[in-house]
């Protein structure tokens, strides 16, 4: 088949890139006009995605590589450029639509907002960055991209940056994840120089890693597998530095859908698939990312029992499912991983758009404060509760199946892993009952005004939200146990199908378990708030503080930093400076004492002259005996 | 076209020319005299940049060459020289000028932010004429730093930055503005006596050629750049033979270590800092822009040119101390960023931390470490600029510039928070602006050897993305003081710079090969050289 | 035993220009004594400039002659008197700058000196003219006797000049200062020369190097004690450290147009005796005296070593503007000292190149900036630093040539005190004196200090008035000369140092035969 | 001991001495006499030298001239110089002469 929109994908950041350039240099004047510019930016990168995707899905396309030399040292050459592979166009058009629904449904969110056009330009500028990222060839440019979509994550933020907590949430995620980037930057230096060639290109590293060839030091592949992982790690919000993430919904909450569910946060998966072949070549590096991404799923998943704010309980969902991704990574299953990935992105943007109806109608986020929703808001309630269906994996929604596929490859692995994954899941099911529960079951427990007030969203917010319900309803079924699709579409290779009883019976067991004990507590009982809760209140201490991670990080990191930073101010006031000071005094004092000699006695002068001159004649008749 | 006429000495002189034009307009034309100044800091960079388009890098450098005897001081021979036959014998400083791969992409640094920094001076707001005078000499001074291709001419204009300096430091600066002058004057004093002992060390021994013509022998001591270093390589010249005239290794480490001195205090190296901060904290922001941005630069240019191109071996030995010296400077720097209240302190205290990143591409002894520090010298430069413009403009506007008692202020002055926050993200080496290409490429280049100072290195990346943000954001986030409420944004001609300068961070930080290609085969003679060291 | 040789008419040619100043001298002393009271005493001060100018012109003359005569194969000097006296192009090139400093300095204190201050006006402008005359015999000499009464010539006159303001008790006890410093430098510096002619047997130079060889041999300690002695004496005439304690005290009660002519003329005076002392007797010839001549001169520099960081150090604090030149003046000399201490070697022999160069830099910063000194204390009354406050607004002209003359000084570029001191420097590296380097290196810099202190005052200090200064012509000629001299030595030095290269001979000059 | 070395010895007797009243003395008159004794000093050595030294000629006695005539003038100098400030201070006592300082 002929490539023919494949060589065109760079124009795909193109366009929202050019959205953010127009939306920047028009500044405020664009007013909400800007929306649409950057709307329709986004549908131009969905419509070429989607083409792109079409082209490849007869699984017959050859990838596509195009390349600029980006940077030239002498004999070093570093190249900016672009691929398109199955794996690279799944996740264009995962990204595009994700973006152009968030596009849509941000303008009637944000339409009150004066920044309304500077919002869609940093939205812009993440998409850009995004599908940048999702394109690159190489790890550098991988990298550049990385980093600018961690800036737009901050920026976006921090977009209502009047608010303290908001700044101090840019700042955090900002820190946080700059930790696992630099754990990238290093991967990739490590990988430059020895790699043959100062190759950096997805390519040359499947050569490499893929032939088993020794080329790498065992002990340096793991090396360089860990390092990536820390960037993984840190972009992915995994334990131990997933503390941003929850802070992170600060942000309005289009964006938490399209960074901190759908995309961003999702390229550390994306990473690792990416250079899977350096983690398969290192079996330490796997289990790494298995225990990681297993200890995350369980540990995000508990805590989000605890948490009252709608959109962190959805971010430690996020956190928990990424662990799922991590986990199946480490079971060595990428399709697992993308499968999840790719499900993931539709039903979690879901919940948070329909969070964000919500909220935009009662404008709190407490969900003490709600109840009772459902009977205002029948689109968002509907919706989100796909959503929550499909998050606790209950069959047929999406959810089911590739909670199914990672944790088939988690069976596959070790059973402590699976038993892990079960676990996590009856957690998963247990807070999105509750959540659901408490927010649309129930009486208004909150303002009784702002209830009242409450309305149906506009239908720019609510068609996106059906859309998305439909597909977290749907995709599913590309890979399913019959029908390994997607799998084989990104290998390239058949894969074999296989039911396994026994994932099946234990994930959507835990599944209905956490909902019936979810209904039981909360739905069934919704007025008098949360009993259970009240009954294991030290415990449910621990979990609201989410296990003092926050705390811990603060007197482990925080505060010796800044006292270091106190005492090397004074070292370089005192020592330093200090040290400049007394140079500068003992000459003055040496020209004071100089001065202090000088008493107007021409006889003292005298004296002093007859010294000196002794003291001239020793000292070179000295010098001979000496 | 640009062959033909001494372009490298117009560039250099035009703007003396205007201090001559400007001291002989009428003190009360102000805006005669801006106007005047303004052009005269133009001209120089249209021309740079006119240099720049028609640069070819060709092996070895030296383009647009300009050679002049300027003195040709006759030593006296009667001492025994005169019966060995010598007909003449001469101290000859040259006038030398060149511009290379190394040297272009800091001259039109140096045209972007003086131009930059002379929209800038609207802060200024007493004795225009003598401040515009000023401020063209300094730069003469500069792009005659960055074009000389003779030790002694070097040394001059280096001092000549220095008086001009000086005036600027200690008339338009803040409060503590005469002590941080003095401060600069002694410090900077001191690394050019360091200087100058090196230098004359160089050319009392590496300098002295003999050639036979038809009347005699002429002897001389030159100050040429490509005398010493086409002497130093060549090993039957007298410099490398017993002579009286032989370097040997305790001189060159001696004169090593003078130049590894002088610079690091222009640089400056940790612990000889001090200086800067005072000079950052007090002087007026134009004048700080240009400090900032261009002559701590001179440091990082002086190391590389001499240090580096003229003693490789003892570069070669001292690459770990370097390296060493560069990763304290990187989180020393840093860390110390963190703990500062006063933003003008958190950009000093930043600089020396990026400027510890230039010595990391030093130290690397490869082509992708010397390019690195060469861009980031560059990228440091317009970042730095650019931010002290707006520490100008907050400054001018909210009379303080301590970021514990600002805040909020993107609500009254959104364009110039935008502008600082990509100023500080450009700082903290966000990629796709510049600061990052020039930190890649030093890492990138120290990485081959010393891995483990670049991981203790990168640490200072992570500390830098605390102390911007901590920064930038206390100042531009968060709730807005009542008595910031009335601040108006940006005027027109703080805009532009503004624009500009991230126009020129963006474009380097997107497409770098502008810049490096520029470099090209500059640095091949060095680094044979280096090679071949490590062969013999 | 060879005959007398006694003056000729012959001669009276080559004296010329001692004779023009005994001459002038002479006539303006009866010209003040005639002239009634009323009449301004400028033009005595005019006399003596002309005098001055028409025995440059003479001392002009000769260097051409002695130029053609080389040129003609003749030897380019002359003896007379059987060598005591010597017309070459040392002394020549010596008396030039003597002859120039003086004009420029009697010119610069026409219209500046007060009538109350110097009551005696008329006598302060003719009693300097005995002054440079000694101080031209102490660089013509070829005997110690010549050289002796050369300097007392020129130090009785001084004693005189510094204390010339009758009516201030200040210039007293200068004078008195300077009298008793003057005096047992002297006797210091005679006891030396009894000892060198004790050693030698004779007391002419060309005598003395004849015989020094032997001299060395017979009895070294007597070399050593006799050339010892004069080391003390010369450096307590030079002030350099730590024989520098009156200068300060001397320079800041004499009226400031005598400190110039104190700081420059005298010092370079004794600069010439010195060179006529330690290079004429010939040290360098011999393989004997090479031990003597090695501690003798790592002696000199010692002090050279001492004056700089003294001088630059004891200036730090010091508020009083005279003392602080004064205290530059003693660093200045211990700079002026090193190419006298540095090794001739085959490669390296401009010694006198940087020594007059240097010199002709330091004659022109120091009497330029003592002009605006003038200036500056006759507005404000005041020698102090203060005074300079704001000179920028009340005479911006005048304080852009005081920067320059300060750049001078402090040795930054393009003036001629940098590229002095740069040529210096290069000698010391050649001939790897690098300790020396590096202290006349580090005292600079400590100096930039010092002197940007005017500057500090002059553009960054407001000062008690807004008054314009009124600048007289002369004076304002006067600074500007030294000004745009300051700056062309250091963009232009070549075409000098290719004249003194072209005139000036080490073996014919130097060494007497 | 030779006559030149009492000679010797004794013209650095008197310059000692000399050296040790300019040191010492309070007087100024005394300061200036004891500049004068180490002028005699130095004529003493000159003498000795024309007569015993190494190469016994005229010139050392005719030195010697010269230096009498010419310590005369500086006493003649120094005193005038004395009297004229003794006019403004009324005191010889050098100790008090210490206007100029610092």
């Amino acid at each position: 088949m002929d490539i023919t929109f494949a060589q065109y994908a760079w124009f795909a950041p193109l366009f929202p890139l050019a959205a953010f350039a127009i939306l920047t240099a028009m500044g405020r004047g664009l007013g909400r006009a800007g929306a649409w510019v950057a709307t329709a930016a986004s549908l131009l990168s969905f419509l070429l995605s989607l083409l792109i995707a079409i082209e490849r899905l007869g699984g017959t396309a050859e990838d596509y590589t195009g390349r600029i030399e980006w940077l030239r040292a002498g004999s070093i050459m570093l190249h900016a450029g672009y691929e398109v592979t199955n794996l690279t166009s799944l996740m264009l058009v995962i990204v595009t639509f994700v973006a152009l629904l968030v596009n849509l449904y941000s303008i009637g969110y944000m339409k009150d907002d004066e920044r309304i056009s500077v919002f869609f330009g940093y939205v812009a500028l993440f998409t850009a960055s995004m599908l940048g990222l999702v394109l690159a060839d190489n790890l550098l440019t991988l990298y550049i991209c990385w980093e600018l979509v961690g800036v737009c994550s901050f920026l976006l933020i921090g977009f209502w940056f009047r608010k303290p907590e908001a700044r101090a949430a840019a700042k955090k995620a900002f820190i946080v994840t700059r930790i696992g980037d630099l754990g990238l930057l290093l991967a990739i230096l490590l990988l430059y120089w020895n790699m043959p060639n100062h190759a950096l290109d997805f390519t040359s590293l499947y050569n490499v890693f893929h032939s088993q060839s020794d080329t790498l030091s065992a002990s340096l592949t793991t090396l360089i597998a860990l390092l990536i992982f820390l960037g993984a790690v840190g972009k992915s919000g995994q334990f131990p530095l997933h503390v941003w993430l929850p802070d992170a919904m600060e942000g309005p909450t289009p964006i938490s859908a399209l960074i901190h569910a759908a995309t961003m946060v999702a390229a550390g998966v994306y990473l690792v698939v990416r250079t899977f072949d350096i983690f398969e070549a290192s079996q330490a590096a796997l289990a790494a990312v298995a225990i990681v991404g297993a200890f995350t799923a369980i540990f995000a998943a508990v805590i989000g029992l605890a948490q009252n704010d709608i959109k962190r309980v959805l971010a430690y969902s996020t956190v928990s499912q990424l662990g799922y991704m991590m986990l199946a990574l480490g079971a060595g299953s990428t399709a697992a991983a993308t499968f999840h990935l790719f499900t993931h992105a539709f039903f979690k943007a879901l919940l948070f758009l329909a969070a964000g109806s919500v909220i935009h109608a009662i404008h709190t986020q407490d969900i003490r404060e709600m109840g009772g929703l459902g009977r205002r808001m029948k689109i968002t309630a509907w919706t989100f509760g796909i959503g929550a269906l499909a998050l606790s994996g209950i069959p047929p929604f999406s959810g089911f199946w590739s909670k199914d596929a990672v944790l088939a490859a988690a069976l596959d692995e070790s059973p402590w892993l699976f038993a892990v994954g079960v676990v996590a899941a009856f957690f998963t099911a247990l807070y999105m009952a509750r959540l659901f529960f408490l927010v649309f079951f129930g009486a208004p427990r909150g303002d009784a005004k702002a209830y009242a007030h409450a309305k149906k969203s506009p239908a720019v917010m609510t068609v996106p939200l059906v859309i998305l319900a439909v597909l977290a309803l749907l995709a599913g079924f590309v890979e399913t146990p019959w029908n390994e699709w997607l799998g084989s579409w990104l290998s390239g290779e058949e894969e074999e199908g296989g039911i396994n009883g026994l994932v099946v019976i234990a994930s959507v067991g835990a599944s209905l378990l956490g909902l019936y004990l979810g209904w039981l507590f909360y739905g069934r009982r919704s007025s008098s708030g949360n009993p259970a809760a009240e009954k294991a209140s030290g415990l449910r201490r621990i979990l609201e503080r989410k296990f003092y991670v926050d705390e811990l990080y603060e007197l482990a990191f925080v505060r010796p930093l800044a006292a270091l930073g106190r005492g090397l101010d004074a070292f370089d006031r005192v020592v330093v400076d200090g040290a400049v000071r007394l140079a500068g005094r003992s000459v003055q004092a040496a020209g004071k004492l100089n001065t202090r000699l000088l008493n107007g006695q021409i006889q003292a002068y005298a004296l002093c002259a007859l010294l000196g001159a002794v003291l001239l004649i020793l000292a070179i008749a000295g010098r001979r005996f000496w | 076209m640009l062959e033909d006429i001494p372009v490298l000495s117009i560039l250099t002189f035009l703007p003396l020319l205007g201090t001559l034009i400007t001291l002989l307009l009428p003190q009360s034309r102000v805006r005669f005299i801006r106007g005047t100044a303004i052009a005269f800091t133009f001209l120089p960079l249209l021309l740079a940049i006119a240099l720049y388009v028609s640069y070819e890098p060709i092996v070895g450098g030296g383009a647009f060459a300009e050679k002049l005897t300027w003195l040709s001081i006759p030593l006296n021979t009667e001492a025994g020289l005169a019966d060995k036959g010598a007909t003449s014998y001469r101290l000859l400083f040259d006038y030398r000028m060149g511009v290379d791969g190394l040297s272009l992409p800091l001259v039109l640094l140096t045209g972007a932010v003086a131009s930059m920094a002379s929209l800038a001076s609207v802060y200024i707001r007493k004795r225009w004429k003598l401040y515009y005078a000023l401020f063209l000499l300094l730069q003469t001074g500069m792009y005659g730093v960055f074009l000389a291709r003779d030790l002694t001419l070097f040394f001059i204009f280096f001092e000549l930055t220095l008086i001009p300096m000086f005036f600027l430091i200690g008339i338009w600066g803040y409060f503590g503005r005469e002590q941080a002058a003095n401060r600069f004057l002694v410090y900077n004093g001191l690394g050019s006596a360091f200087m100058l002992l090196a230098f004359l060390i160089l050319i009392a021994t590496a300098g002295f050629s003999a050639t036979e013509t038809a009347s005699g022998t002429t002897l001389s001591f030159s100050g040429s750049y490509e005398v010493l270093l086409a002497n130093l390589a060549d090993p039957n010249a007298a410099v490398n033979q017993d002579s009286i005239m032989y370097l040997s290794d305790n001189l060159k480490w001696t004169a090593f270590i003078l130049l590894v001195i002088a610079f690091g205090i222009k640089l400056p190296i940790f612990p000889f800092h001090t200086w800067m901060l005072k000079v950052h904290a007090e002087a007026a922001p134009p004048v700080v822009m240009i400090h900032s941005g261009i002559l701590l630069k001179m440091g990082a240019y002086g190391l590389l040119r001499f240090g580096a191109f003229l003693l490789p071996g003892q570069l070669q030995s001292w690459a770990p101390v370097l390296a060493t010296l560069g990763v304290i400077n990187i989180v020393y720097g840093a860390i110390l960023a963190c703990a500062q209240k006063e933003f003008k302190l958190v950009l000093a205290y930043s600089s020396i931390s990026h400027m510890g990143i230039v010595l990391l591409g030093i130290a690397s002894l490869n082509e992708a470490g010397f390019e690195g520090a060469v861009f980031q010298s560059v990228s440091h430069g317009l970042i730095s600029a650019l931010l002290f413009l707006i520490v100008g403009s907050l400054h001018e506007r909210a009379e303080t510039t301590r970021i514990d008692e600002l805040g909020g202020l993107a609500s009254v002055v959104p364009f110039t928070s935008g502008i600082l926050l990509t100023a500080g993200l450009a700082s903290l080496g966000l990629p796709g602006l510049s600061g990052f290409v020039g930190e890649f490429l030093s890492f990138l280049g120290l990485f081959d050897s010393y891995p483990w100072l670049v991981a203790v290195g990168v640490l200072g990346l992570l500390f830098a993305a605390v102390y911007v943000l901590r920064s930038v954001l206390s100042m531009t986030y968060g709730p807005l003081p009542d008595r910031f409420a009335a601040i108006r944004d940006v005027r027109f001609v703080e805009a532009l710079p503004m624009i500009a300068l991230t126009a020129l961070i963006v474009l380097l930080g997107v497409y770098p090969a502008l810049m490096t290609d520029m470099m090209s085969h500059s640095f091949d003679g060095l680094l044979k050289l280096l090679q071949s060291k490590v062969g013999g | 035993m060879q005959a007398l040789q006694t003056l000729t008419w012959n001669d009276t040619w080559y004296l010329a220009p001692e004779i023009v100043l005994a001459a002038f001298t002479i006539a303006l002393a009866l010209l003040d004594l005639s002239l009634p009271r009323r009449i301004d005493r400028d033009i005595i001060g005019w006399g003596a400039v002309l005098g001055l100018v028409t025995a440059g012109v003479f001392v002009g003359w000769h260097i051409h002659d002695l130029g053609a005569w080389e040129k003609a194969g003749e030897s380019p000097f002359r003896n007379l008197l059987d060598g005591s006296y010597r017309v070459d192009d040392f002394g020549n090139l010596l008396k030039l700058v003597f002859l120039g400093a003086s004009a420029l300095i009697v010119l610069a204190s026409l219209g500046t000196v007060k009538k109350e201050e110097v009551p005696i006006k008329g006598e302060f402008y003719y009693l300097v003219l005995p002054a440079v005359l000694g101080a031209m015999v102490m660089a013509s000499s070829g005997d110690l006797i010549t050289l002796f009464i050369g300097m007392e010539l020129l130090g009785i006159a001084s004693y005189i000049l510094v204390g010339v303001r009758k009516s201030s008790g200040l210039s007293g006890e200068a004078a008195f200062k300077y009298v008793v410093t003057g005096g047992t430098a002297s006797a210091f510096v005679l006891y030396g020369m009894s000892f060198l002619y004790g050693a030698t047997g004779s007391t002419r130079l060309s005598g003395i190097a004849q015989s020094i060889g032997d001299a060395v041999e017979g009895s070294k300690a007597l070399v050593y004690v006799a050339f010892f002695l004069m080391i003390v004496g010369f450096a307590l005439k030079l002030a350099l450290a730590p024989f520098h304690a009156w200068a300060p005290d001397v320079y800041q009660g004499a009226p400031t147009p005598v400190t110039s002519f104190l700081g420059v003329v005298a010092k370079a005076a004794a600069f010439a005796m010195l060179y006529r002392l330690f290079v004429n007797t010939a040290l360098y010839a011999y393989a004997d005296t090479a031990q003597v001549r090695e501690d003798l001169f790592l002696a000199l520099a010692v002090l050279a070593a001492a004056a700089m960081i003294v001088g630059v150090a004891g200036a730090l604090r010091q508020q009083n503007a005279k003392r602080l030149l004064a205290l530059s003046g003693v660093a200045n000399a211990g700079i002026l000292l090193v190419p006298l201490t540095l090794d001739i070697t085959s490669f390296h022999s401009s010694l006198f190149s940087e020594f007059i160069y240097y010199l002709l830099a330091y004659v022109f910063m120091n009497v330029g900036a003592f002009a605006v000194l003038t200036v500056v204390s006759r507005e404000t009354g005041s020698e102090e630093l203060s005074g300079f406050a704001g000179l920028y607004h009340r005479a911006p002209w005048t304080a852009a040539a005081m920067t320059a003359l300060i750049c001078s000084l402090a040795g930054l570029p393009v003036t001629g005190g940098f590229f002095g001191k740069l040529f210096i420097l290069f000698g010391t590296v050649q001939t790897k004196q690098y300790w020396l380097a590096a202290i006349l290196l580090f005292t600079t810099v400590v100096s930039y200090y010092l002197y940007f202190s005017f500057i500090r005052q002059m553009f960054m200090r407001s000062g008690d008035t807004e008054r314009q200064t009124k600048v007289p012509m002369a004076t304002g000629l006067v600074v500007w000369i030294c000004a745009i001299a300051s700056v062309a030595l250091g963009v232009l030095p070549k075409p000098i140092l290719e004249w003194v290269d072209g005139l000036f001979s080490v073996s014919l000059d130097f060494l007497s035969r | 001991m030779t006559m030149l070395g009492s000679y010797l010895t004794l013209a650095a007797v008197l310059f000692c001495l000399g050296l040790y009243g300019v040191l010492t003395k309070r007087n100024a008159i005394i300061v200036l006499l004891s500049i004068e004794l180490m002028l005699n000093a130095v004529n003493l050595n000159l003498v000795a030298f024309a007569k015993y030294g190494i190469n016994a000629s005229l010139r050392g006695q005719v030195f010697s001239l010269f230096t009498m005539t010419v310590a005369a003038a500086e006493a003649a100098v120094g005193i005038a110089v004395l009297i004229s400030l003794y006019r403004r201070r009324a005191t010889v006592n050098v100790d008090e002469y210490d206007e100029l300082r610092r």
